[in-house]
């Protein structure tokens, strides 16, 4: 009852880590099977290798965290050769995270990652608000995100997924660019830009300064952007931002997700991805559903419950 | 292995100002193995305070599974900590990180324990271990006053034991690297844990001998996920190689990463 | 060592009830003194009466609430007659907040508003999320907010401040056609729009769907925001968003505010103001200052502390 | 006069599925008036769950300073709020709002005091107090099933009580009305509070007679300041006149508001 078909990834179940909060996926494989989970959405790559800020890089915020890790990652040629191929061992597919700061960066690398046998899917990250050059603009211009989604679309080997910046004022508008470019799909949303001082020096807690705000606080501006370009557009969405419980999980596909990402939470709670996919059939059958696919926009698109049917 | 456990408090006890002694019972404590290990405490079921803290592993009782934490109850979530009554739970994830390891170490040869504020507690477990296995300890400890100072009579029975505070109203006046350079203290091996300042100011004085740091850093996940609490490596101090403070750490060799 | 002096505005100290959770005042004078205050932003008032949208208009988040209130208030004659009146008695300024679906009402409105002997300033509604007709526009433009706001200061017998809306993707560039086009002053952040589902019917909570998010999940974006907006424009700015502690108010006066204004945080204690009020001095001397002018803008101002001045 | 207090824990009891009567003290009791009225209480210091929650008054005792409280435990808030013990505090602020008026009832008459689910609790004190004045008092009290009945005998000792159950587990199958229609009851004025639709029945019914219905509706501010609880008033259903639930209500006359 938890199978989800989407372009590229044929997902036992919709529930996976996000991006950046899962690594590789090598420490969370020391603790539990990860091959339960729906896909893995790995750390953002670059070209080259990084290492992203100067720490701190995390504050916590009220129902929330503050990040500005930067993009910290091995490389391309690394990840490749490291952290894709150990994953080959698990039976679960991987939804690469690319990063870049122009084009042809993005280009490059998913050009070669996604001729990994596992990288069922690419995911484009153009909303980290963390690195000073370049990154941000891709995601708040719809031209500018179009052009990019079409330059990846041509090298791709497997089917595109664009992550959405929620720090724009019109998101449909966005997402609709993105669809017209040819994404297969669309994930959001990203984090809110936010900050917090230290009351004794006065200054910003991160030292990059602005970091990115995730966690349960970001819930309500997630489930109404995914509500919006849900309707807005035929692509399906991976939604995240609060996952923490359940109930979260049904909010989000009610509100228009395929599936979900889960990120902030697997700090608080490293098994929170086993524990929600343990979790979720119950919870439907309570609710009165067979499969989870029923729900996916059931804020918007039915009146009444739909019918029954198995897939 | 790491493991998640509703750990069960036996005793909880204020000894010194804002600073709580913690005890709990679980399981989990099968897992710990080396002194200098800490775990991640989530401290309330809800979102307020969201995210887990470290804190370190003061002592292991393997046959009580028992092991204690001393903590500075300051912000939201130690605060929270400290309300905590025996019978209550708290939820541990854990043991974490590499601790400091003592198999180099042999019967009859002299380490030396520097600790700083709420970085002391780790080493009580490690002198505990070193003594069990005949290495003579010396302990410095330093502290901001005297109404926080702890730990001093445990530590003594242990091992020959010195107190510096900041400010003069306990011990000799100053920092530990004062006290250690006055009295020409002798050693084999340091083992520390403190203020970042206090472990930059041993490794430029006595990193010529074996030394092993304990950090700190503001940690997202604990288990080495997220890369929350990276520092670089001296071997290439502005690349893009790293070690994490949670999983590669808490202890590192001097010389091994930029403090 | 608290008072504040704005553009129209000599304030006690630099406390505030945020505009439509203090009501017209009446209810909060029933439990305390009002004149503590530094200041009151009155509810929301447009030109005609308005009954805002059906219930539910309020739902709980993680850290937040949602709110669709849709500036409910008994419209122009009746707050200058019955309301403004009323708060003569009280040795308090009045900041009237002006909301409208057309400049010619925001216009109208200020022009009279403007003439009440207490009110001392006018606060632009430009960003309220909640009324399907208009409002959300104002502040999403920068050319239509500098219209507005132009129209607007010329009608008007006191200061005007504009409150700015969370949901842009360039919250700077808004500031400063703002400051160009004559603003004394910015108020800011409004509410985030934000979005919950009924878990059992699948449907939003609220009956308009989407409202505005505002309380503690959203004091990390108001901080960013306002530190960048601070270092932008030359006009003072009033925090707002998440406020319940001391160290929160003077988070926000670190980040660049003059002064702040508590939200949420009256429905939580409808006491906080005053409690604020009186917890602030010591808070301010434990941190070594002498005077809450100094702490403006100290995360981006000073290096150091700057010397004590006393005005 | 609205108080916010600290209040004292006396006692929790569980009294059906789910449903807990919560009993404290403090010097807020010495405010409270009329019964219908309503506290806010906030459940946790922290901002989870952020907003207080409206809860009736059930019982009120001046002489101990202590009121007491039913409700259902079904959310964050009211969850947390049951794991309070004795000695633990609650954040209250009230008295809230504006009660059952019982003065034009006299001595000899018959109230019908009409409850469904968790909408029976602030009829026990209304019952005492009309019991007090001589007022013949008769009981309809609706639940879903035979697990969550409670307050049936309290009340009982103070007036004939009928019960029902929507699945027909105990007492009358059916809603309160039916029973109200089929057992031809009589009664000179109607207090009552409960769901919605039950509230819409009787005054479709019944409201040709003196009727008090007490509503409920989300709240923000509890007092009257943010508009969240408003309704339309029946002399003006489209327009922009309106009652606040919290502050006019909760309890109004049948006929003043749109329900
Ligand atoms: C490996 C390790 C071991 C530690 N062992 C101990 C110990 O044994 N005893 C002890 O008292 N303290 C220890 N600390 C420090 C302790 O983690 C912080 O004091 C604690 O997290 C502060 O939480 P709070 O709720 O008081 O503060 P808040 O201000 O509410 O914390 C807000 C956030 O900042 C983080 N944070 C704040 N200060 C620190 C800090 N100094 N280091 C890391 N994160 C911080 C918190 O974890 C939290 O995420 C250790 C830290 C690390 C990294
Ligand atoms: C005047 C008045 C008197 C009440 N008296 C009682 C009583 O005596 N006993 C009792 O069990 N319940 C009573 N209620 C209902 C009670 O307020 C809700 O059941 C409670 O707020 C739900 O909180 P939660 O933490 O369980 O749910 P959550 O789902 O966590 O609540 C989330 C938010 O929605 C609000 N909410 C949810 N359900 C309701 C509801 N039915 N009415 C109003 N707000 C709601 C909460 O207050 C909170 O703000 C009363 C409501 C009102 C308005
Ligand atoms: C520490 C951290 C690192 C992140 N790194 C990335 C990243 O590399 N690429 C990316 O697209 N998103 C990244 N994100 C964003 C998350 O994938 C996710 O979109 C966001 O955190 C909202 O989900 P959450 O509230 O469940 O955490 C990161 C988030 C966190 C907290
Ligand atoms: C119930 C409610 C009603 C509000 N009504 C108005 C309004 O009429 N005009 C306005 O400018 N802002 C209004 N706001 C926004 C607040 O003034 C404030 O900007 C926002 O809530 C952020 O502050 P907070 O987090 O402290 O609540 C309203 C907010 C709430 C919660
Ligand atoms: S805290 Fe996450 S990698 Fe160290
Ligand atoms: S709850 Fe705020 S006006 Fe009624």
């Amino acid at each position: 009852m938890l199978n989800v078909q989407l372009p590229g990834l044929s997902l036992k179940n919709p529930i996976m880590p996000a991006s950046g909060c899962f690594g590789f996926g090598k420490e969370y494989a020391n603790i539990y099977d990860v091959s339960q989970l729906g896909a893995i959405m790995i750390k953002a790559t670059t070209s080259e290798p990084r290492f992203g800020n100067a720490t701190p890089r995390v504050a916590e915020t009220e129902a929330g965290m503050l990040n500005a890790i930067g993009l910290q990652n091995p490389g391309l040629e690394k990840v490749i050769e490291n952290e894709l191929t150990w994953l080959e061992q698990f039976d679960v597919p991987i939804i690469a995270n690319v990063a870049g700061s122009q084009i042809e960066d993005y280009v490059e690398v998913t050009k070669e990652i996604s001729k990994s046998p596992n990288v069922h899917a690419i995911e484009l990250n153009i909303s980290c608000p963390n690195v000073k050059t370049g990154g941000i603009a891709f995601g708040t211009v719809p031209e500018i995100a179009a052009q990019l989604t079409r330059a990846v679309k041509n090298v791709s080997e497997v089917p595109v997924y664009v992550k959405l910046s929620p720090n724009v004022t019109n998101i449909v508008e966005i997402a609709k660019a993105i669809e017209q470019a040819g994404a297969d799909g669309l994930t959001m949303i990203n984090t809110l830009l936010g900050m917090r001082l230290n009351l004794k020096t006065g200054k910003p807690i991160l030292s990059n300064k602005t970091g990115g705000l995730s966690g349960p606080a970001i819930k309500p501006v997630a489930i109404r952007m995914i509500y919006e370009v849900s309707q807005s557009v035929n692509i399906p969405i991976i939604g995240m931002g609060g996952i923490q419980t359940v109930d979260d999980v049904i909010e989000f596909m009610y509100a228009g997700a395929s599936a979900v990402a889960v990120g902030t939470a697997n700090f608080v709670n490293p098994f929170i991805c086993p524990e929600l996919i343990d979790a979720l059939p119950e919870r439907l059958k309570e609710l009165g559903f067979d499969h989870v696919s029923e729900i996916v926009g059931r804020s918007w698109k039915y009146d009444r419950k739909t019918a029954h049917y198995c897939p | 292995m790491i493991k998640k456990e509703l750990m069960t408090v036996i005793n909880q006890l204020r000894i010194a100002k804002n600073i709580f002694q913690l005890t709990v019972e679980g399981e989990l404590v099968k897992e710990m193995s080396e002194p200098g290990q800490f775990v991640h405490l989530k401290v309330t079921e809800g979102s307020a305070p969201l995210l887990r803290r470290p804190i370190s592993i003061s002592e292991i009782d393997k046959e009580k599974n028992q092991f204690t934490m001393i903590y500075r109850a300051e912000g939201a979530g130690t605060q929270l900590l400290s309300a905590k009554k025996p019978g209550d739970n708290v939820d541990v994830l854990g043991p974490l990180g590499n601790g400091f390891p003592t198999e180099q170490l042999k019967a009859g040869q002299t380490a030396l324990l520097v600790g700083g504020g709420i970085g002391v507690p780790p080493l009580l477990e490690l002198s505990k271990r070193l003594v069990e296995k005949g290495v003579i300890v010396k302990h410095v400890i330093g502290f901001e006053t005297l109404d926080v100072v702890f730990l001093e009579h445990e530590l003594k029975r242990l091992g020959k034991t010195y107190v510096t505070t900041v400010d003069g109203t306990y011990g000799s006046k100053g920092f530990v690297t004062d006290l250690i350079t006055n009295y020409e203290l002798e050693f084999d091996t340091t083992f520390a844990c403190g203020p970042t300042p206090m472990l930059r100011a041993l490794e430029t004085l006595y990193s010529h001998k074996p030394m092993y740091l304990s950090l700190e850093e503001r940690m997202g996940c604990g288990i080495g996920a997220c890369f929350a609490c990276v520092c670089h490596t001296q071997a290439d101090p502005d690349g893009t190689s790293y070690k994490k403070v949670c999983s590669d750490g808490p202890v590192f060799l001097a010389g091994e990463v930029v403090i």
